[in-house]
């Protein structure tokens, strides 16, 4: 017993001794750990004072205070309650910003060279090794992006909103917006002959997802109409009993014969010649062309949609009347069309638009685009905007710039018309636009906040709201970036001085209210 | 044996064959242990191949002595082997002995200790006592290895080189098995055999979507059935994107191809319900929901098409997979994929160098990987512009992950050897025991062989080399191959090998280096107008048919995987 | 901004109304400063004695300016007269003697020298490259100035008022500079305010010797080429080897007196040279051939931090960098700090019109961000680019005695956000924000 | 293997006890001549002399003393590794230096000319991509195709880092033929990565001989690799090289204009080996004629500078070189030579093993390599190769000819070293292939009198190598140049 109770006084002794280990091990870890290794439980909560804090909610708070816990901002003023083993970071004469948001980037992009087209997801092409790239950003001051999909001419793929924020194993980068806009461009890179060209393709394949949305919606009703005859059947069949089953037989036989002469190639045997003759001389042609047509319309074949429905009503109903009323026709399936789907998205309006254009023409075609399938579309690049500016405003499309430093001596033809005045006017008539680094060069998405400057002085505005709030606000993001405010997640920059100054730093980068970036040697 | 059960009804046959130890044995009585060995030297038939490269395997194979099919044309490639060099391989042809002791060498296992002088003995193609005290049959053929080394043949992990095209140009061909292209008339194969190579997984390469089945082969045989080893092995999946394809191209149709099998799989399970009615003499009772709901279970294994047969295999985790993701950031998707799909218990990553930034991931995905040939990874600073280099293996040993490296056909002479590729681990800080067993038991392993394969221990099949020194040192060379317990590779007999030492009779030297010279052919010469001056020409029609066979690769080749048409010793 | 004559001088409230979007002008209007200085005009229209005929001079007043080292200080007056600055006054208001005819106020802004891109081909009348001898020295940038190119204007909206005008840099040597102004104030070319056509007559002192206007340097830096440019064509050389080889061999001839003048000029130090280098050993390459030759050399080179080495200054008097943009590696951004750093005399390059004008701006900023004091960017786009073409004796910086080339910023002008308010060239206005903006 | 790990761990606490010490002495440094003091299991002197354990004692960058057990001046730097060799720095006589980097650091050019601007892509700017190159097209890498922008994946193979391999790349003048008064030197990039990469592998000089694109060509220049680069030249302009076979027709921009150019300077001889022939010829008989006063005339005239230089070569002050790699270019070589009455050195020598005799008979030294079996980089593309064997530099040494190794191009790791490890695999032992890495090429290059061995009064480039030297194992720990520390992986 003796022994027991030793031993379980021991085990107490032991248990007590670990625990205070545990409780030290922890107050240690809690007091020295990384940022990178503090769970978002365990992390404390941190307080910034003395800065000067440039909201963008608000009014800049020329000495002010904010409270981080959980990675949100509990608490922004003049003055803040600051809990019991909090962080402190005192900050005077430094400078607090949200972090600029790249609208429109390829930041971290492993480029694009095919088409994937709609189905494809931006950030499956997004390396998140990049680690000096990310660097880099956050050293001017980025801390989320908008990653385009680039690509060819034509619909492209869907895009992502990411924050540039570190991860496990050297990794950085996480979705702040998943399917975030879907990218079309016809804009760049083309002539204008074949602009127009793609421009016809695209406005094609939204015709196309409607017909899509039609046979679907057909198909729909015919299942409905099936299942509804499956039923009344089986209800008959329990009625009459077994005395159907030789009719069903035959029927089945009539039934199946159809169905499989349909898609044979080789009619009857009674007519061989000319039927061949006629397929290979005449129909070659045609035989190009036709499947285009029924083929990719699903069932409904045709572009004229009533036509086309009719006579399959049509038809169907013939075949009803012709084999006995127990035959009961399958509906086809359309087979998914995956590109449509999403497309279909974006006409109803879950799914951003993005076109990148340049020219007034292009642009005049994309808000046609968007009118004629009522899509909810942001323009990018636009070089020309300052010609139509008033169009933009009356048409309430936001417009996100691109590069604004060109000289538009060397360049392609649709930055040739390229002004330095096109900020100017589009704030002047009243347009939303935000500036970002065009997703021309990874490279470029650092310096977001220098291009903004430049735009933004020509402008005449302030230059830090147009990669800020305006950027969020474009991005639809505005609830959870590009301000300092309660509640808002806890990204923000501090400087060694003014943002504006090119002497001054950034010292520290803050994401999720954890320390994302640091200079070396602070 | 394989062919043609493929894509053909009996599922079984596929899978069944080389996960059981059954099929070994009937691998091995019937196929390498000749009952009677009847080569025909006055046999005369003129060779459809005549060309130099035959020499060393076709004396394996003659050793082998496989006479299930095939017998006229292997006596006819046996003859030539005799015209030119008869005296090689008549030391060869004698009916080899069904039990074999090596005694007196130095023994490293791999797995277990290293013993200072110890007999391996083997029985029937496998190895049966491993040990200092070993008492040796009275009808074992005795071979003194005092003073070398013993040493389980090395596994070349992930290969395309012993296919006629490393790649199709479609992106996803799960039905393809690389078995219709493996071709045994590759130089690379003859090489592998004397570098020590005793197995290779012939897989497609990185240019796909999904790439076809795999298999495992001995670098000796006439036909891809003689030399399988274990078939099929894995399917091969590319996360990287394939050639004129971006990432997001890529990795939407990974995405889409899966998607569409869930497709296939609903529609064909309301055609089997609807079958079954019909069997049943029933009308169609329910939608097409229920239909499909009713109709999954009564699928059957030989019901799937062939484009789908082998998805369905890899998602059920039926089979292995090979995933290649060149650069850090495709192993996430890789891993993302896999998991999504079900076959991540499975897989194997297939990693670029520049790859093991993302060795957390690796670690963490606890998957081996196979490495890339070029084992130093170089990049520049982009705010120092200094030049870094990593040594890749060192990174993933450190971090614990279990990794198999691959030789590098590209390169001048070295690194085309697997052990020197190890010995390049030790150097730049690997333990010894890790860089051994990266080209031995690890691939075995991540092959599912790593009971049969790999590694000297009693009960695996006996592919055993001996070498004349340590196989981290660069002087050594392989002396002797022993392929399922037979001799297939003795240096003494190598022609070619000779030749390029200078140690070869002249008239022999002039064919070799025409068999040579013609190898090179593939390549765009600027000088070519020189080439019909070269001295020791002489074309026959047989020549020129060999030469095409080799010009393919070398315009398809992806990775530089073209024919490596050297000796390389 | 207030403008004009004297009179209006006494209504500040103009001022006001001139800055709709930017209030923090408004508030410095009632600064200390501003009355200081408004005291300081109502004491030259009290105290002042004419030298010069009123109609002749302008007085721009301004917060800060960019002072020759590229510090901005507060507080300036100048005078100008006969397009060029007669006073500078920076403190105090004894002693200006000139009855100014006009009286240009900027208040909040920043006056800074007119802005030379040191590497441009800015109003090159078709292609500059010649290509049938590697070696032409013969060649004249000069005769290619069409004064009519619009290119001269969008450069002088943004602030350059002068440019090196290079032949292309694929000859060895490819010939001689020109130091021409965006702007002729007297010539077909000129723009200006429609006050100052019919209240002054002006000189025409920038003319150059082969008539044609805006000229300040026509017989400029001879250029010689060392990157891979000079080897694209069907010409020897093709490789570095020969190239250097070359350029030796005709600079050994130059030497003993052999080959053109202005090579012989330049080898016996009578005339200054421009080296355009592609990489670190093209540089490495000018060293050897020039060093020890105690010449007067400006290197030009675009090139990374890790690229310089020490004892550049030896051999070059300045080393012209950039032009530097949004996707250029931290190691190319800090060159010019790393160049600066080693003790080179650094000038800016916007490469104008390949590179956009206001690149010569975003190149200094960028500069600045990644290392290069603030002054010395500065500098490196004004007084040290002026020094590096061997023009520092009339443009450059506000000194007294040199051309009256002006452009008044908002703001410091490495802040991007600081825009152009007005041009003076040759101590005229030639932009005007305010006037081009409000029809 | 046991004991290679133990060994291994005593290493590393060795190494610490001297990094300690060396850090303690470092004080002591300044005031008097600055001594280093290496000790080592074995010396490898280079002249056949091994000294087992050895001290190795360098003041002011010269050896001052070799000895079993010397006494450590007060001091001194010591260096004190376990199971270490010293050797002497290795000499590549004919080594190939990249003439501009490849993975060079970006920087973005405008266009330059219109040129320029219209063919876009020509500018090697983007970031390094996982490909490694810095190609504008990486994004559009893929493995296994060859980019037309920058020859991925040639450019980032381990053994393509060196000159040569970016085909179509010109490094020698291709305005002319005899182009002996251009250096070498000029072309080459004293800051490349090679010269690390060489290091790395135990080089310490090397002869930079001109490119083969030309017959005869420029002057090679002897290089250091390591220490200040403006300390690095040895010698500016050294030997002139020639070039028999087909490499004059073909590399650098080769003698056949592109399509559509048919005016071009590029249409010119030699697109045969008559060609060549008639060149070299021509260019010394023009030179002979001009030393009688008569003026050089018809076709392929030689420049005036080409001439001054050739005189001299046929005076015997430059000496010549010539590469040749078959057996009938060698001939050719020889016979052309004999007629002008020139000595020469031997340039890759294909093919040696079939003509020992008649090079036995010229004397002629041999710089001989590398080692291939299949040739990989841009002689893949030549015919000269087809017939190597990998027994013709043991053929070469056991002859009476002066012959030594060269790893060329290859930067492979451990480049020189490597050769080495290829010739002891291929027949000879260690102490057969020193010499010829070290010793042999310091003759025929000149500059033996300074290096090439460990011996009194000679310059301190050393090498000191974990365990024995070309094991594969093994690699360069320490080297010194001048008795400075220019590598140290002694921390790992």
């Amino acid at each position: 017993m003796d022994h027991r109770l030793e031993s379980g006084a021991t085990l107490l002794h032991q248990t007590l001794k670990r625990f205070v280990r545990g409780v030290l091990i922890a107050a240690f870890a809690l007091a020295f750990s990384s940022h990178a290794a503090e769970a978002q439980l365990l992390q404390r909560s941190l307080v910034l004072t003395d800065a000067r804090i440039v909201t963008m909610a608000g009014p800049t708070l020329e000495k002010g205070s904010i409270l981080v816990k959980g990675g949100r901002i509990s608490e922004i003023g003049a003055k803040v309650d600051a809990p019991f083993l909090a962080r402190h970071l005192k900050l005077a004469g430094k400078t607090v910003t949200p972090g600029f948001i790249d609208a429109w980037s390829s930041l971290g992009h492993t480029g694009s060279v095919g088409q994937s087209g709609p189905t494809g997801d931006v950030w499956d092409s997004f390396n998140r090794y990049a680690r000096d790239d990310f660097r880099q950003a956050l050293q001017q001051g980025v801390t989320t992006i908008y990653l385009a999909p680039g690509g060819p001419p034509g619909v492209g793929g869907r895009g992502v909103v990411v924050q540039l924020r570190p991860q496990s194993g050297g990794a950085a980068g996480a979705v702040l917006v998943e399917d975030a806009a879907l990218s079309i461009n016809i804009g760049s890179g083309q002539s204008p002959i074949k602009r127009l060209k793609t421009f016809k393709k695209v406005r094609a394949d939204f015709r196309k997802a409607l017909d899509y949305r039609q046979s679907l919606e057909d198909y729909e009703e015919d299942l409905k109409e099936y299942i509804e005859k499956l039923e009344e059947r089986s209800k008959k069949k329990d009625e009459a009993g077994s005395d159907g089953d030789d009719q069903k037989n035959g029927d089945k036989k009539n039934g199946e014969k159809p169905a499989k002469d349909k898609p044979s190639p080789k009619p009857d045997e009674d007519k061989p010649d000319e039927g061949d003759g006629d397929a290979l001389n005449s129909g070659s042609l045609w035989a190009s062309f036709q499947p285009v047509k029924s083929g990719k319309n699903g069932d409904g074949g045709g572009k004229d949609k009533d036509d086309g429905n009719g006579k399959d009503s049509g038809d169907d109903k013939k075949s009803d009347d012709k084999d006995d009323e127990d035959e009961i026709k399958k509906p086809e399936k359309p087979s998914p069309d995956r590109t449509s789907e999403v497309l279909l998205r974006a006409i109803d309006r879950e799914l951003t638009v993005r076109i990148e254009a340049h020219r007034t023409s292009d642009m005049l075609n994309a808000l046609d685009l968007a009118e004629e399938f009522n899509l909810d579309i942001i323009l990018e690049g636009a070089t020309e905007a300052y010609l139509m500016a008033d169009r933009l405003a009356e048409a309430e499309v936001p417009v996100i710039l691109g590069r604004v430093t060109r000289s538009g001596v060397f360049v392609n033809d649709e930055y040739r018309r390229h002004s330095a005045s096109n900020p100017a006017a589009l704030t002047k008539a009243g347009v939303r636009w935000t500036v970002a680094s065009g997703a021309a060069d990874s490279q470029a998405a650092r310096f977001v906040g220098l291009n903004a400057q430049v735009a933004a002085g020509r402008a005449g505005v302030d230059w830090m709201k147009t990669v800020t709030i305006d950027a969020a606000r474009i991005l639809g993001i505005s609830r959870r970036a590009g301000r300092l405010a309660r509640g808002m997640a806890a990204d923000f920059v501090v400087w060694s001085g003014d943002p504006s100054d090119p002497g001054s730093i950034v010292e520290q980068v803050y994401i999720g209210g954890k320390l994302a970036y640091q200079a070396k040697g602070q | 044996m394989f062919g043609r059960t493929r894509f053909g009804g009996n599922g079984n046959d596929i899978s069944g064959l080389w996960s059981s130890e059954r099929s070994v044995e009937r691998l091995i009585p019937k196929r390498l242990i000749p009952t009677e060995n009847s080569v025909d030297c006055s046999t005369s038939i003129t060779p459809r191949r005549t060309g130099r490269r035959w020499l060393v395997r076709s004396t394996a194979a003659g050793a082998i002595g496989c006479h299930r099919y095939g017998v006229a044309k292997r006596r006819a490639v046996l003859a030539t082997v005799l015209l030119t060099c008869g005296v090689t391989v008549s030391s060869a042809v004698g009916a080899p002995p069904a039990k074999v002791a090596l005694t007196g060498g130095r023994i490293i296992p791999v797995v277990g200790d290293e013993i200072a002088t110890g007999t391996v003995l083997i029985e029937y193609g496998k190895i049966t006592a491993v040990g200092t005290n070993v008492e040796i049959p009275y009808d074992a053929m005795e071979v003194d290895v005092s003073g070398k080394v013993v040493f389980p043949g090395m596994i070349d992990p992930h290969s395309a080189r012993a296919l006629d095209v490393p790649n199709e140009n479609l992106p996803v061909t799960p039905f393809l098995d690389v078995y219709d292209a493996i071709d045994p008339s590759r130089l690379y194969l003859e090489d592998a055999l004397r570098d020590g190579i005793t197995a290779i997984h012939v897989i497609v390469a990185n240019n796909c979507v999904i790439g076809g089945l795999s298999r495992v082969v001995h670098p000796i045989g006439l036909t891809p059935d003689e030399m399988t080893i274990a078939a099929p092995t894995a399917l091969k999946i590319s996360v990287t994107p394939k050639r004129g394809f971006d990432r997001m191209t890529q990795i939407a149709k990974l995405r889409e191809t899966f998607l569409e099998l869930d497709d296939y799989l609903d529609k064909l399970a309301e055609e089997k319900y609807e079958e079954s009615l019909e069997e049943k003499d029933e009308k169609i009772d329910v939608g097409p929901e229920e239909a499909i709901k009713r109709g999954h279970e009564l699928i059957e294994p030989t019901d799937y098409d062939d484009q789908h047969r082998n998805l369905v295999k890899l998602t059920r985790g039926d089979m292995s997979s090979f995933i290649y993701c060149r650069s850090a950031g495709d192993v996430g998707h890789a891993v993302r994929i896999a998991k999504d799909n079900g076959f991540f218990d499975r897989s194997v990553f297939v990693l670029g160098h520049a790859s093991y930034k993302a060795v957390g991931e690796v670690k963490a995905s606890g998957r081996p990987v196979v490495l890339d040939a070029q084992l130093v990874h170089r990049e520049r600073d982009p705010l120092t512009g200094k030049l870094s280099e990593t040594f890749v293996p060192k990174v993933f040993a450190d971090a614990g992950v279990m990794f198999a490296l691959q030789p590098n056909p590209n390169a001048s002479l070295a690194e085309r050897y697997l052990n020197y590729q190890a010995s390049r681990c030790v150097r730049n800080g690997v333990s010894r025991q890790t860089a051994l067993e990266s080209i031995t038991i690890n691939p075995a392993k991540m092959l599912d062989l790593g009971d049969r394969l790999g590694s000297i221990e009693v009960g695996k099949v006996a592919n055993v080399l001996v070498l004349t020194g340590d196989p981290l040192d660069f002087n050594t060379w392989v002396d002797e191959v022993y392929i399922n317990g037979i001799r297939a590779y003795r240096r003494d007999d190598d022609v070619r090998l000779k030749q390029l030492l200078g140690d070869e009779p002249p008239e022999v030297a002039e064919e070799g280096d025409e068999a040579k010279g013609s190898e090179q052919e593939d390549v765009e010469r600027p000088g070519k107008n020189d080439k019909a001056e070269s001295p020791g020409k002489s074309h026959s029609p047989g020549d020129a048919a060999d030469d095409k066979s080799d010009e393919k690769p070398a315009e398809n080749a992806p990775g530089g995987d073209e024919e490596g048409g050297s000796v390389a010793p | 901004m207030m403008r004009g004559h004297i009179e209006k001088l006494k209504r500040p409230k103009i001022e006001t109304s001139t800055y709709r979007n930017d209030c923090a002008y408004g508030l410095r209007l009632f600064d200390f400063s501003i009355f200081r200085r408004l005291v300081v005009v109502a004491l030259l229209i009290g105290v002042g004695i004419g030298e010069v005929a009123a109609a002749d001079t302008t007085v721009l007043v301004a917060d800060r300016y960019v002072a020759p080292d590229g510090t901005i200080k507060s507080d300036i007056l100048i005078v100008v007269a006969n397009g060029r600055i007669s006073r500078i006054v920076p403190e105090e208001p004894e002693g200006v003697d000139a009855k100014p005819g006009v009286v240009d106020h900027y208040p909040g802004a920043v006056v800074c020298p007119g802005l030379i891109d040191v590497r441009s081909a800015v109003g090159a009348y078709g292609s500059n490259q010649e290509e049938a001898f590697a070696i032409d020295p013969g060649a004249s940038a000069i005769e290619l100035v069409d004064r009519n190119h619009p290119v001269f204007r969008a450069a002088a909206v943004a602030g350059i008022t002068s440019v090196l005008l290079m032949p292309g840099d694929g000859n060895l040597i490819s010939g001689a500079a020109a130091v021409v102004k965006t702007v002729v104030v007297d010539g077909k070319g000129a723009r200006r305010d429609s006050r100052t056509s019919s209240s002054r007559t002006s000189r025409s002192r920038s003319s150059g010797r082969r008539g044609v206007p805006g000229v300040v340097r026509d017989d400029g830096p001879l250029v010689f080429s060392l990157g891979q440019s000079p080897l694209r064509f069907d010409r020897a050389p093709t490789s570095r080897g020969g190239a250097v080889a070359m350029l030796r061999e005709s600079l050994r001839k130059a030497k003993d007196g052999v080959g053109h003048q202005r090579l012989v000029d330049f080898v016996g130090g009578r005339l200054d040279g421009l080296v355009v280098c592609d990489e670190a050993m093209d540089v490495d390459a000018a060293v050897n051939l020039f060093g020890g030759m105690n010449l007067s050399l400006t290197l030009v080179f675009t090139g990374a931090a890790s690229d310089v080495s020490a004892g550049l200054s030896d051999v070059f008097r300045a080393t012209a960098t950039g032009p530097y943009d949004y996707t250029m590696s931290p190691n190319a951004l800090s060159h010019a700090a790393a160049l600066a750093k080693s003790g080179n005399l650094v000038a800016l390059v916007a490469r104008a019109p390949g590179g956009a004008p206001d690149g010569l701006r975003v190149t200094a900023a960028l500069a600045a961000r990644y290392g290069l004091d603030a002054s010395l960017a500065r500098s490196a786009m004004t007084f040290s680019a002026a020094r590096a073409v061997g023009v520092a004796d009339r443009i450059g910086s506000i000194e007294q005695g040199k051309d009256a080339d002006f452009v008044i910023f908002s703001d410091d002008p490495l802040r991007l956000d600081a825009r152009v308010l007005a041009v003076y060239v040759d101590g005229v206005r030639v932009y005007s924000r305010e006037l081009e903006e409000t029809p | 293997m046991i004991a290679l790990r133990n060994g291994g761990s005593a290493r590393r606490s060795i190494c610490m006890a001297a990094i300690g010490l060396s850090i303690v002495s470092t004080a002591a440094w300044a005031e008097s001549s600055r001594v280093t003091v290496i000790r080592a299991d074995r010396l490898y002197l280079g002249n056949g002399k091994i000294v087992s354990p050895g001290v190795l004692v360098i003041r002011d960058g010269r050896i001052a003393e070799i000895g079993v057990d010397t006494k450590t001046p007060d001091g001194a730097t010591i260096i004190e590794i376990a199971d270490t060799t010293v050797t002497p720095g290795l000499i590549d006589a004919n080594a190939a230096v990249e003439a501009s980097d490849l993975l060079a650091p970006d920087r973005r050019m405008h266009p330059r000319t219109w040129h320029d601007f219209f063919t876009p892509g020509h500018h090697h700017t983007a970031t390094p991509d996982c490909c490694g190159s810095t190609c504008p097209r990486s994004m559009q890498h893929v493995s296994g195709t060859r980019c037309m922008a920058c020859g991925f994946p040639e450019a980032n193979t381990e053994n393509a880092f060196a000159v040569g391999t970016k085909p179509r790349v010109s490094l020698a003048e291709q305005s002319s033929e005899v182009i002996p008064d251009t250096l070498v030197l000029d072309t080459t990039n004293l800051r490349s990565p090679d010269f690390d990469r060489l290091l790395r592998g135990g080089v310490t000089t090397v002869f930079v001989s001109s490119d083969s694109a030309a017959v005869i060509g420029a002057r090679g220049a002897i290089v250091r690799t390591g220490g200040p680069v403006d300390r690095r030249v040895v010698r500016a302009a050294d030997a002139v090289k020639a070039t028999m076979g087909t490499d004059p027709s073909w590399r650098g921009g080769g003698n056949r204009p592109p399509v559509r150019r048919f005016v071009s300077f590029r249409n010119r001889r030699p697109t045969t080996r008559m060609g060549v022939t008639w060149v070299f010829r021509k260019a010394f008989h023009d030179t002979l004629r001009h030393r009688d006063g008569v003026e050089t005339y018809g076709a392929d005239p030689v420049s005036d500078s080409a001439i001054a230089v050739l005189d001299k070569l046929l005076r015997g002050r430059i000496p010549l070189r010539i590469q040749a790699r078959t057996q009938h270019d060698i001939t050719t070589a020889l016979r052309l030579t004999a007629e002008f009455g020139l000595s020469f050195t031997l340039e890759e020598a294909t093919e040696a093993y079939r003509c020992i005799d008649l090079l036995e008979a010229a004397e002629v030294p041999v710089v001989f390599g590398p080692i291939y079996v299949r040739a990989r980089g841009d002689r893949r593309f030549s015919s000269e190769v087809e017939q190597s064997r990998l027994h013709t530099f043991k053929t070469l040494l056991e002859s009476d000819l002066m012959t030594a190794l060269t790893a060329n191009e290859l930067r492979e790791e451990d480049g020189l070293a490597r050769q080495a490890m290829y010739a002891m695999r291929f027949g000879l032992t260690r102490a057969q292939v020193l010499p010829a890495v070290t010793s042999v090429p310091a003759k025929i290059i000149g500059v033996a009198d300074s290096i090439g061995t460990l011996e009194w009064g000679k310059r301190a480039d050393v090498v000191i190598w974990q365990g024995e030297p070309f094991d594969t194992t093994s690699r360069a720990l320490v080297v010194l140049i001048e008795g400075e520390i220019v590598l140290d992986r002694r921390a790992g």
